[in-house]
């Protein structure tokens, strides 16, 4: 449910499919597609990522739209790629003539579209692809991501570990190009500091249960155990707590993919007191997260609803900078909105500075945002929070880091 | 020739040395040595379980025998696959019938056909390399289902037969395969009376050509009317050998298999008696129930 | 509702790059369940290592286009064998879980972390369709009518596609109606009987495989290339059970029902899907969010499938006589 | 204690000695490689470094905090320090039986999941692609009754259970039943489960959501020790049920007159009729039954590993292995099958990488059949 | 009704004639009238079949094969759908009654393949065939196994591993299990040793004195004929010829067609 529908006058105007007409001339109606998991594997990121964009949309049309006219939204299904839904999806979209498409979430999605969505001329803006292998694609500069910046968030969090004193650390990490990219910079930096990482085991997070891959941890009796993953983790403390691998005797460290306020609140209390979890983004993500609840009741789980939010924004911003809804004017003006200017926080500032013909630097919910050459983020702002008894962390982060992604 | 069991033969197709077969502690057939006359028709009878499908079974390929040996023309064929068997010259048919359901009945027929070149998958493709054989097979093929009253059935699947035509369509089909050796399991079982006579003699006249026949049945005026050399087993084992008149005067196969009425069709006097007798079997029962 | 859109993209979806991959897939199906009664659930398999095989020797060791498509096709044809020995003896429903098995291992092993320098982990491999399209005939340009449009690539992927989809079903065609074909479809059938007629089952079946597995694999090269990339998640069960869905929606052991299958099933989806979020978006749907659509697709195509098979469970094309013959 | 820095080439940046609490700072001014060495004359006595090196070369990014650590052990334990490597053996062997402990754990689950797969494949012929559903359905009924309406679960698990089986024998009365009626062959019926299971799963998902969720109680409850194993209370209870429940089954199905029947009508259905069975009646017992212990399993599976709209679908390929492996259609080969193909994935990953750990036993899988085409506990069947 | 051959003067046995049906029919126990009958759509197989069979009666079934033998007993039983006309037992409509409600009516009947449990013991099979009366089992089970010592031995044995003869003995006694008053028998002697189908027949004839109403068809039709007291011939889904046993036994037509001369021979 939600207000989620009312702002939707989707199709543009002159509707009128005319195959000569490449999409690439924009029809003056910024239309923004997004391409999100409704179904398969990752179906549980669906709705917080479609609440992150109909919130920006929301917010943006509420500010008068972008180049005078509202902006038009058409939600598709990306499946996983075992159902393969993902480029009829695209192709939907690319006949509705969306300018923009956010997505996918997956990065193995995203890889099978990709050609499809950049060849017709449209932005391709994932908000959650963490893969290295989109810096170097080839994408005729139209993709971008607002992605969690795994190389950042493992140094601050192997940074964390080594100054909690633990020597010897252990990591599950989901395999997957987000899990095995986060859990290798966070092993990287934790020997650099001079612990040893004693076991690092790769999970299938479809796994029926993960019995044996604690008991591969146990064996190394760590100080330490990171836990890198999504919504599954739940599973995982049930069998660290199980195995007897408990917070209080091993100190556990989370990512933003699964440290959550909903997972693991029916836990016995203090099952997870004193594990610390990094989450990228300056502000606590409580008020952001109330009005995403304003968006869609029944949310449970906001992860990636940050990026996705801002990768609206930006979209938005640019095609007010380029003053052309058209993908790759867009393209071109998104990295100047996201650096270099003066700053603002949300999109009708931003855009009233624009109007008033100054420079911007967008810096959303999820970080920064600063895009690089290759339409990566380079900055970004990493929180590190720390649970308490009722299973909870405290909307004040313990610090905040902020740093150049890359170094 | 003498009579008893596992006699030399002057010609023989098939040897067969100490087969031994055991299900856990069923010894279902131990043969020590049969040998079966080329250009003859052979019959193999015995009591239901005396192991006659069991040794079929093992002489074909689609068991493995725990011990023995047998050639067939003068070929070993222990340890042998059944397509191998079969292609050696040697085919069977199955006591229960195993119709290619749907197949229609005149391709079950093509299908035994030999040498067929469109079987390779290559030439498969190219259809005027076997498209003559083809004609050839069906015209072969048509004969037989004729003579096996079979062929207004022609086209129909043959998985909608009933059981007598699938009786026949079982045999027809090991018939296309031109064998030297054909071994039929009951071929007539099921079959009515006035088409099995016809087909007694079609079987002669494959005889005459020079085909040998090994078939086992339990319809004993049909073994009396067309085969040569009647072989007998009971409990895994050949317990005799012999003309067809000799063997079903023997007391014991009189005994163990073929009963008191055996011979000639009942006479009404008899047919009289034997109703005296399960009346007065019957009031007897009465009697110990009542008591 | 924007029927414009829905229908073009409808039209699109019933020769688009996904019916003609899937139908490729289905094509090899039809040969082993329809015509040879080989349960094969492990189809996803043969596409896999087609795919694969083309990917990483393009990318991981940098040799020539076609040398790729060389090493997917003979990675089939390996698979085929390897699969074939140890199962073509089991009875079909033993084989069916045993080529399950066999196309998860595949799978998992492709998408590992221990094999990630050489398949590329849960992201897969891109980068090796260039070849393929350097020799792109089509100029660069929009192609096709209303509703069909395809840009130079996609027309280029569709062309070569629909010359297999032609190639290979006369092939099955020419097959099935050859003394060759009565062989498959009798080993179906009974193979002892079969084997009792001088055939070698054994030797058959494998031909079978090989073929089918082969015909497949054609559709795991259509997909990387059109998607230009390959990951190991798309050949999980789910492509094969989709694959079967299409041969019995088109009629199995039929020749182009694997083709008309595939076309309906995509066709369906998208249908689906369009109405639904056209529904959604116009109102006509007040009880259900435009992220649901998605699911709701999905459990319209199951109901779509469950009425299918009751109302006409032989299929578009199957003979319904056959059908009574083998009810149980 | 003293810890000289110096940059990469090892131009000195700073010395400084650690207070009281061991920890110190250096300020740099420029981001980069350096070189951290602590020297090791300064450590205090019968003190060491863990792994004895000393030098550490962290790299350190602009506007951040690097920090790097020198653990230390007493003296003398550096060995023993390092348990993975010079216990070994010992730490094998408890892994060896923990993992033991969760292939039983595991494949209990499985062979509940798969017997009633197996009892009504094995008296309708029909492979359901569904069934995975039918576990979660007991699940997510289990969740149900017990997070919104708050009641135990332990009642509430009860409830989905006679809940579940009423649905199982509804599915046959209005669905499968027809399906038989109208002659729908098997491999068409085969299909229809798919989409069954389509239908079912993405309702699920509209019903339920996409989250992982977990029942109100038994959550992350802590483990006991028992020798070299840990094990919750809830695991010793699940498995307890579930071997009783497998048992009971099993044996009913050889000794009692309904599971005599309903291997009959598994046989010969026209058969079965002939001889007065009222084959309806002993399916639809069946899909009650079948709905009922599938239902269970997912209720098992949800205490353990919490519950998600794909939680049967996940399990269901390792339920056909259980039930191919044991042999197909016998209750008794559904749970040593499942046993062990429980057994082999946990067991494998003493070798193996966990990720991979289906491999191994899918690997067995094949193996096994390559020997006994006919499974553990099935029968050849004779031929002529 | 179609016209039958042209030499139904000379032949002893009546051409199958309507009137005759209903007059003797009038107090069968076991009728059926012009039923119409088939497996695949479009196909009859049955084409308006009569039959009747009295109280106490032995009835025989013979016919050429494919004639509709076996569909007829499937139809009566409820194992073919009947597409028009009517089944009677005993007074009472039975048309399409499913197989296990006959049973419980008293009907028993032996199919002519598939006719044994093949994974279930000789000993499960029979309790099968008593399955509605299992208090019955024990008596009933000694009473079979005097008939078939075979069995008795065996009686562990599944009976798929059993030979063919085997299986038949198996057939014929879960179908006396039950002690029905109506019993369909399809072919009960053929894969029999001569031994065992003297049995049958001398079986079938003490279970029809001791007021068992049978219904037989055989291929073995002479001796089937020699029992019975009245037979059909059955071709091509019609009743060609009716008459007492002797009568069709004897009938040159009936033996030109369907009994051969093999065995006068
Ligand atoms: N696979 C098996 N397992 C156990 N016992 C078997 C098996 N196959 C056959 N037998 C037993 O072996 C014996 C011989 O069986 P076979 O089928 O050879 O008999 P047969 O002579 O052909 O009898 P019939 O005339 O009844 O067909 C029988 O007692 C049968 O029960
Ligand atoms: N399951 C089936 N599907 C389709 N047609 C069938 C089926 N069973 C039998 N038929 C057809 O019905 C006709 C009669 O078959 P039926 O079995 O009644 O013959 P029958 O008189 O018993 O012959 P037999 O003496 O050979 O047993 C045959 O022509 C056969 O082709
Ligand atoms: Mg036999
Ligand atoms: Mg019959």
């Amino acid at each position: 449910g939600g207000g989620s529908d009312t702002a939707a006058p989707s199709s543009p105007a002159s509707a009128a499919p005319s195959s000569a007409a490449p999409a690439a001339q924009g029809d003056g109606t910024l239309t923004l597609g997004t391409l999100l998991p409704q179904t398969g594997s990752l179906a549980f990121l669906g709705p917080p990522e479609f609440a992150g964009v109909d919130l920006a949309v929301k917010e943006i049309n509420e500010a008068g739209g972008v180049l005078g006219k509202e902006v038009g939204k058409i939600h598709t299904d990306s499946g996983d790629t075992t159902t393969n839904i993902a480029s009829q999806s695209v192709d939907n979209l690319l006949a509705q003539k969306a300018d923009a498409i956010i997505g996918a979430a997956s990065s193995s999605v995203s890889e099978t579209v990709i050609d499809k969505i950049t060849g017709a001329g449209v932005v391709h803006f994932s908000p959650a692809n963490t893969s290295d292998k989109f810096t170097t694609i080839a994408d005729q500069g139209l993709y971008f991501r607002t992605s969690p910046p795994d190389k950042l968030q493992g140094r601050v969090l192997g940074d964390l570990i080594v100054a909690d004193g633990n020597a010897t650390v252990a990591i599950m990490a989901m395999q997957d190009s987000y899990g095995t990219g986060l859990a290798d910079q966070v092993a990287k930096t934790v020997q650099d500091g001079g612990a040893e990482v004693v076991e690092r085991v790769d999970y299938d997070p479809k796994a029926a249960e993960f019995a044996a891959d604690i008991a591969k941890i146990k064996a190394k009796n760590p100080a330490a155990v990171v836990l890198i993953g999504f919504e599954e983790t739940a599973k995982v403390i049930n069998e660290l707590v199980k195995q007897g691998l408990p917070a209080d005797k091993h100190k556990w460290y989370m990512v933003d993919g699964n440290t959550s306020n909903t997972n693991y609140v029916k836990m016995p209390k203090g099952t997870l007191k004193g594990v610390k979890g990094t989450i990228p983004g300056a502000a606590s993500p409580e008020d952001f997260q109330k009005k995403l609840l304003e968006i869609n009741p029944d949310l449970e789980d906001f992860s990636y609803a940050p990026e996705s939010y801002d990768a609206a924004n930006l979209i938005a911003l640019a095609a007010e900078a380029a003053k052309s809804d058209a993908g790759t004017a867009i393209a071109a003006k998104l990295a100047e909105v996201s650096k270099g200017g003066e700053k603002c926080k949300d999109f009708p500032s931003c855009v009233e500075l624009l109007k008033a013909g100054k420079d911007i630097d967008y810096d959303g919910v999820s970080g920064p945002v600063e895009f690089n050459d290759a339409g990566d983020p380079a900055v970004a702002t990493i929180g590190i929070y720390e649970y308490g008894d009722d299973n909870k962390y405290p909307t004040k982060a313990l610090e905040y880091r902020t740093g150049n992604i890359e170094g | 020739m003498p009579r008893e069991p596992g006699v030399a033969k002057p010609d023989p197709i098939l040897v067969v040395d100490n087969v031994v077969r055991r299900f856990g502690g069923l010894t279902a057939v131990d043969v020590k040595h049969v040998e079966i006359q080329r250009g003859s028709i052979t019959a193999l009878i015995g009591p239901n379980g005396a192991g006659k499908t069991t040794f079929f079974n093992q002489l074909t390929g689609f068991d493995t025998a725990d011990s023995g040996e047998w050639t067939f023309n003068g070929r070993r064929m222990n340890g042998v696959p059944a397509h191998k068997v079969a292609r050696a010259g040697m085919v069977r048919t199955f006591q229960l019938t195993k119709a290619l359901s749907r197949l229609t009945v005149l391709e079950n027929m093509r299908l035994g056909a030999q040498g067929q070149s469109g079987e390779s998958f290559w030439q498969a493709l190219l259809p005027f390399i076997w498209r003559s054989q083809e004609d050839e097979i069906t015209s072969r093929a048509d004969e037989l289902l004729a003579r096996f009253k079979l062929d207004a059935k022609r086209e129909d699947f043959a998985g909608s037969l009933s059981g007598g035509q699938r009786k026949l369509l079982e045999m027809a089909r090991a018939l296309m395969v031109k064998p030297e050796l054909v071994m039929l399991d009951e071929p007539m079982a099921g079959v009515n009376p006035a088409l099995t006579q016809s087909l007694l003699g079609h079987v002669k006249d494959l005889r005459e050509q020079g085909m040998s026949v090994l078939f086992v049945e339990h319809d004993m005026d049909m073994v009396r009317d067309i085969s040569d050399w009647v072989i007998v087993m009971a409990q895994g084992a050949v317990i005799a050998e012999g003309p067809p008149d000799t063997i079903m005067s023997d007391e014991r196969v009189i005994d163990a298999y073929l009963g008191a009425h055996h011979d000639a069709p009942l006479t009404e006097s008899e047919l009289e008696q034997q109703l005296q007798e399960a009346e007065e079997a019957l009031e007897a029962e009465i009697e110990e129930d009542k008591k | 509702m924007n029927w414009d859109i829905i229908l073009s993209t409808t039209v699109k979806a019933a020769v688009g790059v996904e019916t003609v991959w899937y139908a490729l897939a289905a094509i090899g199906i039809n040969i082993h369940f329809g015509y040879t009664g080989l349960l094969n659930f492990g189809q996803s398999a043969f596409l896999a290592v087609a795919g694969y095989g083309l990917a990483v020797t393009v990318t991981t060791l940098g040799l020539p286009f076609w040398i790729g498509i060389g090493v997917g096709l003979a990675a089939a044809v390996l698979l085929a064998i390897l699969l074939g020995i140890p199962t073509l003896r089991l009875r079909a429903d033993y084989l069916a879980i045993v080529t399950i098995a066999a196309a998860e291992i595949v799978r998992l092993i492709f998408r590992s972390v221990e094999f990630k320098d050489v398949f590329g982990g849960s992201d897969g491999r891109r980068g090796f369709s260039q070849g393929f399209y350097d020799i792109n005939p089509y100029p660069q340009g929009t192609y096709g009518f209303w509703p069909l449009s395809f840009n130079e690539r996609e027309m280029w992927v569709l062309s070569v596609a629909w010359a297999l989809i032609a190639i290979s079903c006369l092939i099955v065609y020419l097959l099935m109606k050859s003394p060759w074909g009565r062989v498959i479809k009798a080993i179906r059938e009974d193979e002892d009987a079969v084997r009792s007629l001088g055939k070698n089952v054994f030797s058959y079946k494998m031909q079978s495989l090989i073929l089918g597995g082969v015909l497949g694999c054609l559709g795991g090269f259509i997909y990387g290339l059109a998607t230009g990339s390959v990951q190991p998640d798309i050949f999980g069960t789910e492509t094969t059970f989709f694959a079967y869905t299409i041969v019995i929606l088109g009629g199995a052991a039929r020749v182009f029902g694997p083709v008309v299958g595939a076309s309906i099933f995509w066709v369906l989806l998208v249908l689906v899907n369009g109405l639904l979020t056209g529904a959604v978006q116009s109102g006509l749907l007040p009880f259900m969010d435009i992220t649901q659509v998605g699911p709701f697709r999905f459990l319209l195509v199951g109901l779509g499938l469950i009425l299918l098979l009751v109302y006409r469970p032989q299929g578009i094309f199957g003979d319904k006589r056959e059908l009574a013959i083998n009810a149980r | 204690m003293k810890i000289v820095v110096t940059t990469e080439s090892g131009q000195p940046v700073q010395e400084v000695t650690s207070d009281a609490k061991g920890t110190w700072e250096v300020p740099i001014d420029q981001p980069g490689s350096y070189k951290v060495t602590l020297d090791t004359a300064t450590l205090p006595q019968n003190m060491a470094i863990r792994g004895g090196n000393n030098q550490r070369a962290p790299t350190v990014y602009e506007g951040n905090p690097t920090t790097v650590l020198f653990a230390l052990t007493a003296k003398g334990e550096d060995g023993a320090a390092a348990p993975d490597e010079g216990g070994g053996s010992s730490a094998f062997w408890q892994r060896a039986a923990q993992l033991t402990f969760e292939g039983f754990n595991l494949g209990l689950i499985i062979a509940l999941a798969a017997l009633g797969l197996s009892l009504i494949y094995g008296t309708t012929g029909l492979t359901n692609f569904a069934h995975g559903e039918l576990v979660t359905l007991g699940a997510l009924l289990a969740y149900l009754v017990n997070v919104p309406f708050g009641l135990h679960i332990i009642p509430a698990a009860v409830i989905a259970v006679i809940l579940a089986g009423g649905l199982g024998y509804a599915q046959d009365r209005f669905f499968w039943g027809g399906l038989r009626k109208r002659g729908t062959g098997i491999i068409a019926a085969m299909i229809v489960s798919i989409g069954v299971a389509l239908f079912m799963r993405y309702l699920f998902l509209i019903l339920f959501g996409g989250e992982t969720q977990s029942y109100a109680q038994y959550n992350a409850q802590a483990g006991i020790e028992i020798g070299p194993i840990s094990a919750t209370p809830k695991n010793l209870i699940s498995m307890g049920i579930e071997l009783t429940v497998l048992i009971i089954v099993g044996i009913a199905l050889l000794r009692t007159r309904t599971g005599k029947a309903a291997r009959a009508v598994a046989d010969n259905p026209a058969l079965a009729s002939s001889s007065g069975i009222n084959v309806d009646r002993i399916i639809r017992i069946i899909w009650t039954g079948g709905g009922a212990i599938a239902a269970l399993a997912g209720i098992m599976l949800g205490l353990s590993q919490n519950l998600k709209y794909t939680m049967g679908q996940e399990l269901l390929l390792l339920i056909f292995a259980g039930v191919t492996l044991g042999g197909l259609g016998t209750a008794f080969g559904a749970l040593v099958g499942s046993i062990i193909v429980g057994l082999f994935i946990q067991i494998s990953t003493l070798w193996v990488p966990p990720e991979l750990k289906n491999v191994g036993a899918l690997a067995v899988l094949i193996l096994v059949l390559l020997f006994r085409p006919q499974g553990i506990l099935g029968r050849r069947e004779r031929i002529g | 009704m179609n016209a039958v051959p042209e030499s139904e003067s000379e032949s002893k046995a009546a051409v199958t004639d309507r009137g005759d049906h209903l007059r003797g029919a009038e107090n069968a126990v076991l009728r059926c009238d012009e039923l119409i009958a088939g497996y695949l759509p479009g196909v009859n197989i049955l084409n308006g079949s009569d039959l009747y069979v009295a109280d106490g009666e032995l009835i025989g079934i013979i016919g050429p094969n494919g004639a509709g033998k076996s569909t007829l007993l499937k139809a009566m039983f409820g194992l073919v759908n009947i597409r028009s006309g009517t089944v009677t037992l005993k007074g009472e409509d039975i048309t399409n009654m499913k197989a296990h409600q006959l049973v419980s009516r008293g009907v028993g009947y032996v199919p002519q393949t598939n006719n044994v449990f093949p994974s279930l013991t000789i000993e499960e099979n029979l309790e099968m065939g008593a399955y509605q009366a299992p208090a019955k089992f024990k008596e009933r089970f000694e009473f079979v196994c005097e008939l078939f010592p075979a069995l008795k031995e065996r009686r562990k044995q599944r009976a798929g591993s059993l030979s063919g003869g085997e299986r038949q003995m198996v057939a014929m006694a879960r179908a006396l299990m039950t002690e029905p008053s109506v019993l369909l028998l399809d072919e009960p002697s053929a894969g029999l040793s001569p031994k065992l189908q003297d049995l049958v027949f001398i079986q079938a004839q003490q279970i029809n004195k001791a007021g068992v109403t049978i219904i037989m068809v055989e291929q073995n039709a002479r001796r089937c004929l020699q029992i019975c007291h009245r037979g059909y011939v059955l071709d091509q889904g019609r009743n060609a010829y009716t008459g007492t046993g002797r009568q069709l036994a004897n009938d040159p037509k009936v033996i030109e067609l369907y009994l051969g001369t093999l065995a006068k021979a």
